[in-house]
């Protein structure tokens, strides 16, 4: 099953099958954060959120720490994991800068100079 | 007979939904940003349509992995967005033409596109922030069919199928058979990345290329795989799927009505692109 | 490598479930029915099949209309059913094969064919009556990949179209690099009609043609319009489409192993086809 | 849109975008009733559900007088439809009697005649 596997792209993890497999319930979880009702549940309580929704402790554990890259190694997809973050007050920016190890505003200088 | 008057391309970053609801249109980071498109809206105010037919991807807002379509069309009488978890207005619903989906819908499947249909369907960002940008506020002078395409679980479909598509919803387009006036619209892209060890990577020198390609030689555009759209324009980049889609429909020939481009918006290249498909403009200049 | 052994097409009438779960074999509607799966039972039991991959039709138990798709492959760890409103037994669920759906999907989809997918999903009695019937009680020795198809709501993907995904399917499952022996089943038919004036329609005259066309001229089938379908096999008659899914994966000849033909079961006539791929039934002889 | 239009074919509803269109509230009904929990509500008060689903008036009529005819022509697809013959222990066969206008005994006279 070899084709399951995508060309390497150094620092960019592509979602395929076998990502999907892995994350499912992961991306379930952040899924139904769209709702609000849920939101608020999951915000009184996450570990117990997590425990409803079957995570596994890699996944669990990288919902505790907030460690989006851990997320993603255990299965998470970036759309979905956009409301988790959303939850906790975090943009696209803010997860850009803790993914790629730099300050929030060192991470918007770097978009800046992507205009030149 | 309805006919197609023209293409929309634009970016749908979350954060422009942001800044217009909270009115930063002089703000110095948005200013420029926003004032390209006045000549769209321009544009549009003189050609009027009736009809826009939407190519976008949700971002896991109306679908999830439990049955997630390749390609999605909306047939349903209205459509509303959302919240998505992350702050962003509830605006009033889109007017839907059911029986125009269906005439669409219809079209596609004998064309052999496997769509899944939407009798009900909520609109995320990448459908509500383009409409709200081309026709702000709450007027909704056109109505809508959405058709939204999976970027969220690869396999994506390909450059050259959604190309096809398109061609395809043209030619569905010419055969309807009421006097209207239809702007295909394609959202997203350009080159960004949310993820991973490369989150914020931009390639200014692909997206400028890209303009110029997607107008004249779409065809460069079509040959790239999904991974190396991922690897040239960032994983979000591969957007560029919804213009590539909008492009097909304008025909062999088109021509701009106006570009802009601005980096970054939040953490994207944002760019916009109005067309017209050329034997309308020709015809117009006999 | 994977192989496909053979096909399987079989009706799914909702009653044969509540037969089975009442241990009717013995009654005089039944008997003749039940005996009709003994020798496709004893071909399994011979040729111990790794996998099956199942076209059916959701009957509105997974899928709605408001996310309808014309094709959606299961992508799930196992696919359960669930009761449907009208008091069928809930059974053990289906062990799934996820990676090999993955494999499945990514060859579709590079082949355009514009698949939904599904992590999870119920299956609905299209699939587990043919299961039970091949494969009785709580044992579940196959690993399944569920593939929906839309005849629920027109336009359905044409005869042609069905035939054209399992000749797809079947160049996929040849490059599975694993040695698996592979089952393609269809389920559904044949002619019957639940809605209408004409409610209760059969056609046996057409059914009888079609139990031999399938095998030896299927593109006489695939000739037939959806509505065509509808008119000559009644509204559900056009579940024919998942036998062709089935036969054209057999590749160009099939011959029979073993075949059933039984008037009426609830509303229906209840067709039983088992096939093998002839190339392969002309290596084993030689 | 001439398109919608299937040809005619003699008691064969045909379901289209057009009956979609018309059909969708109830439908929508319908499909709730997979839900043991939600067939339990229909069933203690038929009208307080149509009315919660949003029914049109001809839909909620062919509701209350079980006309799966009159159903089917305010847009019913009978794949849902049949979930809701299932509350009122209606199978197939019984609809069929119905539709077409004679005894259970007499429908399935016709279905046993078909065998020759
Ligand atoms: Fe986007
Ligand atoms: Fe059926």
């Amino acid at each position: 099953m070899t084709r399951n596997a995508p060309p390497s792209i150094p620092g960019t993890p592509v979602f395929t099958g076998v990502q999907a497999v892995r994350g499912y319930a992961l991306n379930h979880l952040c899924y139904s954060l769209n709702d609000a009702a849920n939101r608020a549940t999951f915000k009184d309580d996450p570990m117990a959120y997590c425990a409803r929704y079957n995570l596994t402790p890699e996944q669990t554990e990288a919902v505790r720490s907030l460690n989006v890259l851990a997320m993603i190694a255990a299965g998470g997809n970036v759309y979905y994991l956009a409301k988790l973050a959303g939850v906790y007050g975090l943009g696209v920016q803010d997860i850009g800068a803790q993914q790629t190890g730099v300050s929030l505003e060192e991470f918007k200088q770097k978009l800046l100079e992507a205009a030149h | 007979m309805a006919k197609i008057v023209g293409g929309l391309a634009t970016s749908h970053v979350p954060a422009i939904g942001k800044a217009m609801s909270e009115q930063k249109f002089q703000d110095p980071y948005w200013k420029s940003f926003f004032e390209g498109y006045e000549p769209a809206r321009a544009w549009l105010e003189k050609t009027k349509p009736d009809i826009a037919v939407v190519f976008y991807n949700d971002h896991g807002l109306n679908f999830f992995l439990d049955n997630l379509p390749t390609f999605a069309v909306g047939a349903a009488p209205e459509y509303g967005n959302a919240d998505e978890g992350w702050g962003l207005p509830v605006v009033a619903p889109y007017p839907g033409d059911p029986a125009l989906s269906w005439r669409l819908i219809e079209d596609l499947v004998a064309e052999e596109f496997d769509v899944s249909t939407c009798q009900q369907m909520k609109v995320d960002h990448a459908f509500w922030i383009p409409m709200a940008l081309l026709w702000p506020g709450a007027q909704r002078p056109v109505r809508v069919i959405p058709i939204e395409i999976n970027t969220v679980q690869h396999p994506l479909p390909s450059a050259k199928r959604c190309f096809k598509l398109g061609q395809a919803v043209a030619r569905s387009i010419a055969g309807w058979d009421k006097d209207l006036k239809v702007v295909v619209m394609g959202t997203g892209g350009l080159s960004h990345q949310l993820e991973g060890e490369r989150a914020g990577f931009i390639n200014k020198e692909f997206d400028l290329q890209c303009l110029e390609d997607i107008v004249a030689h779409p065809e460069k555009l079509t040959g790239y795989s999904n991974f190396e759209l991922v690897e040239l324009a960032g994983s979000q980049g591969v957007e560029l799927l919804m213009w590539l889609a909008m492009r097909a429909a304008m025909g062999p020939e088109a021509q701009v009505v106006t570009s802009s481009y601005h980096v970054p918006i939040s953490n994207t290249a944002a760019g916009l692109l109005v067309l017209e498909p050329k034997a309308r403009a020709m015809a117009e200049a006999v």
